[in-house]
């Protein structure tokens, strides 16, 4: 299981707002292999990016709770570290950046102040060290004139360099797995396919893993080696990427593929998916699709259904249910080809 | 159908000026920098371009919702960069306008049913019993159903939302909207639903669309011809299908280019732009693109192209196409 | 605005002064032109610095003012630095701990001191401290004992309303995604809130600070007057009350002058914080 | 063809939602929090006494009784004690609420129409008629409240009306100011643009939809003003002008109780008392509408 | 890399504060403050409501300014600080050469503060500056019937009047200060209001505005040597400040403790109050002017009988006045004893009824300044109470006194007004001032009283002038004018080792002062 950098197993999460609590992720399996891209996909709302912070440990203390589950990083359970600790994992092994270049940098400090951060906090190095270092990082992302990059505010730049400092930010510790929370979807789509690049390009080069989060079905299959599509607080499915992408078992996932406009003949209609996320109060019992999905039938309003494999496949539909799939042979209900 | 011209803009300007404080000099920002193009009757015509590039403000100014700084919007015959306040307070019946975020272009303050009975008491529609029909029915037609009419736009969803944003445009039947990124704001899936919307109503009404948008596969989707903007400029202007088969312009080409696959097994060529989008305050000289475009020659940096028009009335502003074809031919096949 | 309610002359003038003097008096000074043509005339005296001579002392009013000019401001600054020193750390430490026990008593403690008039601060004050423990001065200046009642007294109401704003600024900051980046860099949470979240804050509250100056120095009259404090202030009230408006107008154009004064220096030092505003 | 009609989910909540008049509403939500309750029963005391404050007090406020002056709290049937007229301080402070309400209301009428009117002209219509009030106004608010109005009492004579007025004319400032940029924010809000683009009319834009949305802003403004007027009217007594003895107001109440700090504690103790609940109270109910009606401020 | 902007900003605002207090503390050393247990004490610290405005003499008629530079300056002619009569100080004597001419022989061998001798041109000086326009002095208007002063030789002079005027030894008394020609001369009178040159008892120091004044003795005083070495006249405006610094020992003596407070400072070991009947009065003015009620003569008698002045000097003056019944105090020298009305409300209300009033239906208006004179306000409710008490109601409008004054002088006042008058030694200016029909304070015109007032004015011979001043003390108590009031008790807070006797005319003489 070496291989495993990241391993998240039945991960739950309670949020309290006054005397309502929510439970936004319930249950969640993945893991994220040595070297690869794992793309976590999912509809706003999902749970993708509450996943991706409780694996950085930045929950908001007060209001929120890992009520079950474990978070193995390097097979270290670090779901229920302390705070200092979790600091030395922060910026260092692991590393995370953010949807919004334009505020996810402090405006008050100047580019060189804020990256000397994790060099400071986690390694030895004297103040030339540092700057010689975040110079280089800043070269190696591509930014032009590091050297006066360096001492410049974040207002000066562009969002697509604002994006490169983020991710050299995240890569000066040289950490062994970078969680890209919805990275390109401020940007416009030239820079997007930049960032994208630069993402692909040092992934390799760092030798690290990459989990990416997102709700956009293209860059998933433009970066991923694996996807984990994510609906209501829950891993609906997981799969190869290329295998995902072919044979989509899950229905929600077949539908979202099956919504994208280029996925359909021009001019004609859409297909689309009815109906509207459950509100975290309204999930009960049963499939958190089931009140959308076409296929539903009485099982699904009923029970939850439990994570069907098929090889490395995993989806949580009662249709994958092989004692389901015996009574439907005959009728192939995938949408995909309806 | 598609004959009868609907729109022009002509020589469209939209400058900002911004103070700098005492002693600077003002910053001229041009928005939108001398924009022309005609929507015909009955299609779905599309501005597409980055952030920053001006196809909001152009939509906007072609509405009067900001005025125009020079040149001309024609529409149905009339000059509307020119009209008083009140004549064109009245033709807004004919032209409307979807805005991309459904939550800030709904009153928070106001129900549903006041929020639908707004333009037809405004422009005097019908009589009082008829306009409840009329709002009820139009509730209907985008989804939603009588007993939302008391209700606050906050009571509803993102989705809900953009079909009341709809539903008030269409109202009134115009002939013409200009739908400002309408489904941006929204997920995937529910972007189909309003999509499918837009184009069900433009089947049953003969709308006519401006459809302003940064999304390429949206684009390429529902609009019957595209216009392509940068830096306050359209660079290109093509049927849509055209356009994403054969784009002329290096900045198109870069554009659909940067699209992510569909499909992982997808191969595509990428063109990777250098650096941003200058800012619009200060553009470059010349081809406004011309520091990011790989095929820059010495004439893009002095020189402002003219368009160059080649079959089915696609245009290109761009100085690769006054060469001769061979050039052309070696110069985009060599990218 | 010239003319105040009362007639100056009466109020220097010998009780036993003949009408016709009174009368001199009103002619020479000028109150018995019409109040337009006084206002006009004193604008125009006005913008070139010139306000009159006061009533009482014949004196040129603008010089009489500025020499109380450095009392009023060792009292609004002192009560100014205490204000800050009290209330930043404490609505930082609130904003951190929220709803902590520390946070309501520190939030309470606000609302309060915002419902508590300075003047009424003052007294008890000077109730408790010189009257009944005879430890301070009540009134008047000279040591620094003199200044900790009328300094306290003027910094109360500051301390609430900082506080108050630090906390909800710092509550601001820390939401923000850029806090939530340096926490992702591994940076302790001292020195977030210390160095990260502090200087963002400073921001706003320089702003606040310069825009309270006014109710600074709008309290130092009153504290000034209580306390016997021989500043801008309590020569003002004394000008009103003898009806010496020379004075009272140099001394009002004076605290405008100040407080423009002072707005431009927090616009500085705004900018010194601010590189958004510093590098155009 | 016929339109496809997507369907409707009907969630629970939007069922439940149902029409609550705005009294049920506006008291569940106070209920909530007991800051906003506490400051609405002070509040509602105030105004209690203050309309019937006449009949509820024991003594005549204005009566004299040289006999017994001077009486500390709680001796011969003086609640609050008498002060150095023997006059008794209980039913003095509760006709000086009266005062205060009365004040605070009128001053927040008339300063907050002034003011609201000159915010809507300025930030609606901008332009120079903009430039040249908002001039008027960055200068008076170069002047601190407190000695403005002391400046215009003085000028203007003092009295219950001529304080009412200095008030008014230091404060108008305060709600041209913010309702101002309220209107400068609310015109650039889309859905302003949107009635534009329905082809509302300007007047139509104006009452509509600017003025009821400005609605919550003026209402919390002038809650938290109410709250400034009450201290400074306070103030200025205190400063021998504004209200006038013997008329009892809290402020001139301690102006005369001054004197007799030494001997007689309760002079000055039980009128200040009166002016920080007051204050309290109409801050807390400020604060707490503030936060029930402006959500975008709730978080804090 | 930078510091934190905090830390600095808050670094640099202590640093200013330091510098501040430091600069304050250095100027007032550490006197005034306690050592009551050392017996050398040789300082003397006055508190005073408020600052003097301005230090130059014969400018400023307030009597705070007087009281302290009369410290500095010396008069020609001085009152007896406890008959009142007059004393000669800086004149030896002076006489009465005709109607219109005075002479006065000066004492030799005065010397300035600053070496310069005193003389007859100084006196002449003197008297110029309040006559020259150009220096707008508030005394003025007393003087302007002074034609000319002359120089009869280096110690004589000899005033010209341009008509009789009988109280000139008066005003020299009351207003008149030496000044040093040479010295105003040199700096300017700008100069010499702030650092003023006497021949008094004490020598300029330093003088903080709205702070202090700091003296020192005058070792080679005419009068001899001050056992007072140093004194202080500190400015604090709120009497419970005064008085507090009073108990902590900051402050030695002041003036004017309101009466509720004398107790407090009774008690206090090192304290006492010294009292006198001063030359101000109080009194009710029953206006005439205001087209009302009290034109009528019988209802100006009736409130007289209405109101029990001794009532309100035990309960609101806790004693502390000395009751009148006409209009001039017995300080005054034109006094003679009236007849007053005795306190009888039936009287009172059968008055009333004659003159055609229903006590009952009666309402009328007094007017009181607030905090001017000893409870002031206090009393204007005490009198409403006690006219209540006949039925007749009465409502306290309460001024600040500038706009009372100014309603005074306005005739915009209604049927009452309470009002004080003083220091009054010389019976022509209560008279004439009150009682006029011009006079701008007055609140009384009857046709014939007025004739008898111009008339005994004029009047040059000593006994006639008392007798006609008599008259019309008598004429205007029967006519119901006022309803006389009350001498002021001056009330002194002092420490109690010092030798202070309180003077009637309020004047506070450190050099009459010494510590036991």
């Amino acid at each position: 299981m070496s291989d495993k950098v990241l391993q998240v197993n039945d991960l739950r999460i309670r949020f309290r707002n006054g005397k309502e609590t929510s439970q936004p992720i319930r249950g969640v399996n993945f893991h994220v292999k040595k070297g690869e891209t794992l793309g976590i996909v999912g509809e706003s709302g999902c749970g993708k990016s509450v996943t991706s912070l409780s694996v950085m440990g930045l929950l908001p203390i007060k209001t929120s709770e890992i009520v079950s589950g474990e978070i193995l990083f390097n097979n270290r359970d670090i779901s229920r570290l302390k705070e200092k600790e979790y600091r030395k994992l922060r910026g260092n092994e692991i590393s995370m950046i953010f949807q919004e270049p334009m505020t996810s940098l402090n405006p008050v400090f100047t580019i060189g102040e804020q990256l000397s951060e994790p060099l400071r906090q986690h390694k030895k190095m004297s103040k030339s060290e540092i700057r010689n270092n975040i110079i280089a990082v800043l070269k190696q992302v591509g930014l032009p004139r590091a050297e006066q990059i360096i001492d410049e505010y974040p207002h000066q730049l562009s969002g697509g360099m604002r994006q490169r400092v983020m991710i050299s930010l995240a890569l000066l510790c040289h950490p062994k797995l970078m969680i890209a929370d919805e990275p390109t979807t401020a940007l416009d789509v030239t820079i997007q396919a930049q960032i994208l690049e630069l993402l692909k390009e040092i992934k390799v080069k760092n030798e690290m893993s990459l989990m990416l989060i997102t709700h956009d079905l293209s860059v998933v299959a433009e970066m991923c080696d694996r996807v984990v599509v994510m609906y209501a607080g829950e891993v609906v499915e997981e799969a190869e990427v290329n295998e995902l992408f072919d044979r989509p078992l899950h229905p929600y996932t077949q539908g979202l593929m099956k919504s994208l406009p280029s996925n359909n003949e021009r001019k004609s209609k859409l297909f689309s998916i009815d109906g509207q996320v459950p509100k975290p109060s309204e999930i009960g019992e049963g499939c958190v699709f089931a009140n959308r999905c076409p296929f539903a039938f009485e099982k699904c309003f009923a029970e939850t259904p439990p994570a069907f494999n098929r090889g490395k496949h995993i989806s949580k539909c009662w249709l994958q249910d092989p004692a389901v799939k015996e009574v439907m042979q005959n009728e192939e209900r995938s949408i995909v080809n309806s | 159908m598609k004959n009868e011209v609907l729109l022009t803009v002509k020589n469209l300007k939209k400058y900002y000026e911004i103070s700098q404080g005492m002693f600077k000099e003002k910053i001229v920002v041009r928005a939108v920098d001398d924009v022309n193009f005609t929507v015909m009757r009955g299609e779905t015509f599309a501005l597409v371009g980055e952030s920053g590039c001006g196809k909001s403000t152009t939509g906007r100014t072609i509405l009067r919702l900001v005025e125009p700084t020079a040149g001309e919007v024609i529409f149905k015959g009339t000059n509307l960069a020119s009209l008083p306040y009140e004549q064109m307070r009245s033709l807004r019946k004919q032209m409307q306008m979807v805005f991309q975020d459904p939550y800030a272009s709904l009153n928070p303050k106001k129900t549903i049913l006041q929020i639908l009975m707004e333009p037809l008491k405004v422009h005097n529609k019908f009589d009082k019993k008829e306009r409840l029909r009329k709002i009820i029915a139009m509730l209907k037609i985008v989804g939603l159903s009588e007993y939302h009419l008391d209700r606050y736009p906050h009571e509803f969803s993102g989705g809900q939302r953009q079909r009341i944003g709809i539903a008030r445009a269409v109202i009134l039947q115009p002939d013409f909207i200009i739908a400002d990124e309408p489904v941006s704001a929204l997920d995937v899936s529910v972007q189909s639903q309003v999509i499918n919307l837009m184009l069900e109503l433009q089947k049953e009404f003969g709308l006519t669309y401006l459809f302003i948008s940064h999304d390429l596969s949206v684009i390429q989707h529902m609009t019957d011809r595209v216009a392509v903007m940068y830096l306050g400029k359209i660079v290109e202007v093509a049927d849509t299908e055209d356009l994403f088969r054969n784009p002329k312009h290096p900045y198109t080409q870069a554009l659909l280019s940067a699209v992510p696959v569909a499909h992982p097994k997808e191969e595509k060529k990428r063109i990777i732009l250098k650096g941003d989008v200058p800012s619009p305050a200060n553009p470059p000289s010349g081809c406004a693109f011309h520091p990011r475009c790989p095929f820059a020659l010495e004439i893009c940096k002095t020189k402002m192209p003219e368009p160059t028009t080649f079959e089915k009335g696609h245009t290109a502003n761009c100085h690769l196409y006054i060469k001769n074809e061979e050039e052309i031919e070696y110069v985009t096949s060599y990218s | 605005m010239i003319r105040l309610s009362g007639d100056p002359t009466a109020l220097f003038l010998p009780p036993d002064a003949p009408r016709e003097q009174i009368e001199e008096y009103r002619e020479k000074l000028g109150f018995n032109r019409p109040i337009y043509v006084q206002y006009g005339d004193f604008m125009v005296n006005a913008v070139q610095g010139d306000f009159g001579q006061s009533l009482r002392s014949r004196e040129d009013a603008l010089p009489l003012v500025l020499d109380r000019l450095p009392a009023t401001f060792q009292l609004a600054i002192s009560a100014l630095v205490l204000s800050l020193l009290i209330s930043i750390p404490l609505g930082v430490l609130s904003a951190f701990r929220r709803n902590s026990i520390f946070d309501r008593i520190a939030v309470a403690f606000t609302v309060l001191g915002q419902a508590v008039p300075s003047f009424w601060l003052g007294l008890l004050l000077i109730y408790f401290f010189a009257a009944q423990l005879n430890m301070l001065p009540s009134g008047g200046a000279g040591s620094i004992t003199h200044l900790i009642l009328p300094m306290v007294t003027l910094a109360a109401y500051s301390v609430a309303r900082f506080t108050r704003f630090t906390r909800s600024t710092m509550l601001d900051v820390l939401r923000k995604d850029y806090i939530r980046t340096a926490k992702a860099s591994g940076v302790p949470t001292l020195r977030l809130i210390g160095r990260y979240a502090l200087k963002n804050s400073l921001i706003p509250i320089i702003t606040l600070v310069a825009l309270d100056l006014g109710t600074l120095l709008g309290g130092a009259v009153i504290t000034e007057v209580v306390f016997a404090w021989p500043g801008i202030g309590r020569l003002l009230m004394q000008s009103l009350m003898n009806r010496d408006f020379p004075i009272v107008l140099a001394g009002v154009f004076i605290i405008a002058l100040i407080y423009a004064v002072i707005n431009f220096i927090a616009d500085v030092l705004y900018a010194y914080v601010n590189p958004q505003i510093r590098v155009k | 063809m016929t339109v496809n009609i997507p369907k409707v989910t009907h969630t629970t909540q939007s069922i439940k939602a149902k029409k609550q008049s705005a009294v049920v509403t506006f008291f569940s939500n106070l209920l909530r929090s007991w800051t906003g309750m506490v400051g609405f029963l002070i509040m509602i005391l105030l105004l209690f006494i203050s309309i019937f404050g006449q009949w509820i007090v024991p003594y005549d406020p204005l009566l004299a009784d040289f006999g017994k002056k001077l009486l500390p709290p709680m001796t011969d049937g003086h609640l609050l004690g008498t002060d150095q007229l023997g006059r008794d301080i209980f039913s003095r402070i509760i006709l000086g609420a009266r005062v205060s309400v009365i004040i605070g209301l009128t001053t927040v009428l008339i300063a907050g129409t002034f003011g609201t009117i000159v915010g809507i002209i300025s930030g609606y219509f901008r332009g120079w008629v903009d430039v040249i009030l908002m001039r008027i106004v960055d200068v008076q608010l170069s002047f601190p409240f407190i000695l403005l109005v002391l400046v215009i009492n003085a000028i203007i004579g003092s009295g219950l009306r001529n304080i009412i007025i200095s008030l008014a004319i230091g404060g108008w400032v305060i709600f041209a100011r913010v309702i101002r940029s309220e209107v400068l924010a609310l015109r650039e809000k889309e859905f302003i643009t949107a009635c534009v683009a329905t082809g509302v009319t300007r007047i139509g834009i104006l009452f509509k939809h600017i003025l009821p949305n400005l609605f919550t802003p003026i209402i919390i403004l002038s809650s938290l003003q109410i709250g400034t007027y009450i201290i400074a009217e306070a103030s200025v007594s205190f400063l021998g002008f504004g209200v006038q003895p013997p008329e009892p107001a809290w402020g001139n109440m301690l102006n005369e109780g001054k004197d007799y700090i030494f001997s007689s504690w309760w002079l000055i103790t039980f009128p200040g008392i009166a002016i920080m609940i007051t204050a309290l109270g109409v801050n807390l109910f400020g604060d707490w509408l503030r936060d029930t009606l402006d959500p975008e401020l709730k978080g804090e | 890399m930078r510091k934190n902007s905090l830390v600095l900003l808050v670094l640099s605002l202590l640093l200013i504060l330091s510098g501040c207090t430091e600069g304050t503390a250095g100027t007032s050393n550490s006197d005034g403050d306690g050592d009551s247990s050392t017996s050398t004490k040789d300082s003397l610290v006055i508190a005073f409501e408020a600052d003097a405005g301005t230090l130059i003499a014969n400018s400023d008629v307030n009597y705070v300014t007087d009281t302290q530079i009369r410290n500095i300056y010396d008069p020609l002619i001085d009152r007896d600080g406890q008959s009142g009569e007059f004393v000669p100080v800086l004149a030896e004597e002076w006489k009465n050469v005709d109607e219109l001419t005075w002479h006065l022989t000066l004492k030799e061998g005065v010397k300035f503060h600053n070496g310069a001798d005193f003389d007859a041109n100084s006196v002449k000086y003197s008297i110029d500056y309040i006559l020259d326009d150009a220096n707008q002095s508030f005394y003025k208007s007393r003087w302007v019937d002074v034609e000319e002063v002359k120089v009869v030789s280096p110690f004589e002079v000899e005033i010209k009047t341009s008509k009789p005027f009988p109280s000139l030894i008066q005003r020299i008394t009351e207003d008149l200060l030496i000044m040093e020609p040479g010295y105003v001369e040199e700096v300017g009178t700008d100069e010499a209001a702030k650092k003023p040159i006497g021949t008094g008892a004490y020598k300029f120091v330093e003088w903080s505005r709205d702070n202090y004044l700091k003296l020192e003795a005058n070792e080679d005083y005419w009068k001899g040597t001050p056992e007072i070495k140093k004194l202080e006249f500190r400015y604090i405006p709120e009497f419970s400040s005064r008085l507090s610094a009073f108990l902590s020992n900051e402050v030695d003596m002041f003036k004017n403790i309101p009466v509720d407070s004398v107790g407090k400072i009774e008690s206090d070991d090192d304290s006492k109050v010294e009292k006198v009947p001063s030359a101000r009065i109080n009194y009710l003015a029953l206006n005439t002017f205001y087209d009302g009620p009290l034109k009528d003569e019988k209802v100006r008698q009736a409130l007289n009988h209405a109101v029990d002045v001794d009532e309100l000097i035990e309960a609101v003056l806790n004693g502390n006045g000395t009751k009148m019944t006409g209009p001039l105090a017995v300080i005054n020298t034109g006094y003679i004893e009236t007849k007053g009305y005795e306190f009888d409300p039936e009287k009172a209300k059968s008055l009333l009824k004659e003159a055609g009033y229903e006590p009952e239906s009666l309402t009328l208006t007094l007017d009181t300044p607030n905090g001017r004179y000893p409870m002031d306000t206090q009393v204007a409710q005490a009198i409403a109470a006690q006219l209540q008490r006949i039925g007749v109601k009465v409502n306290v409008q309460v001024n600040e006194w500038g706009a009372h004054l100014e309603k005074i002088r306005n005739r915009e006042m209604k049927d009452m007004f309470i009002l004080g008058w003083g220091p009054a030694f010389d019976p022509q200016s209560t008279i004439e001032n009150l009682f006029t029909e011009v006079a701008p304070y007055s609140g009384f015109y009857d046709e014939d009283i007025e004739a008898k007032i111009y008339e005994t004015n004029a009047l040059f011979d000593e006994e006639k002038r008392f007798n006609g001043y008599a008259e019309l003390q008598n004429a205007l108590v029967e006519k119901a004018a006022w309803v006389p009031l009350w001498q002021q008790a001056d009330l002194y807070a002092v420490r109690k080792d010092l030798n202070f006797k309180p003077r009637v005319d309020e004047k506070i003489q450190a050099f009459e002062m010494s510590w036991n």
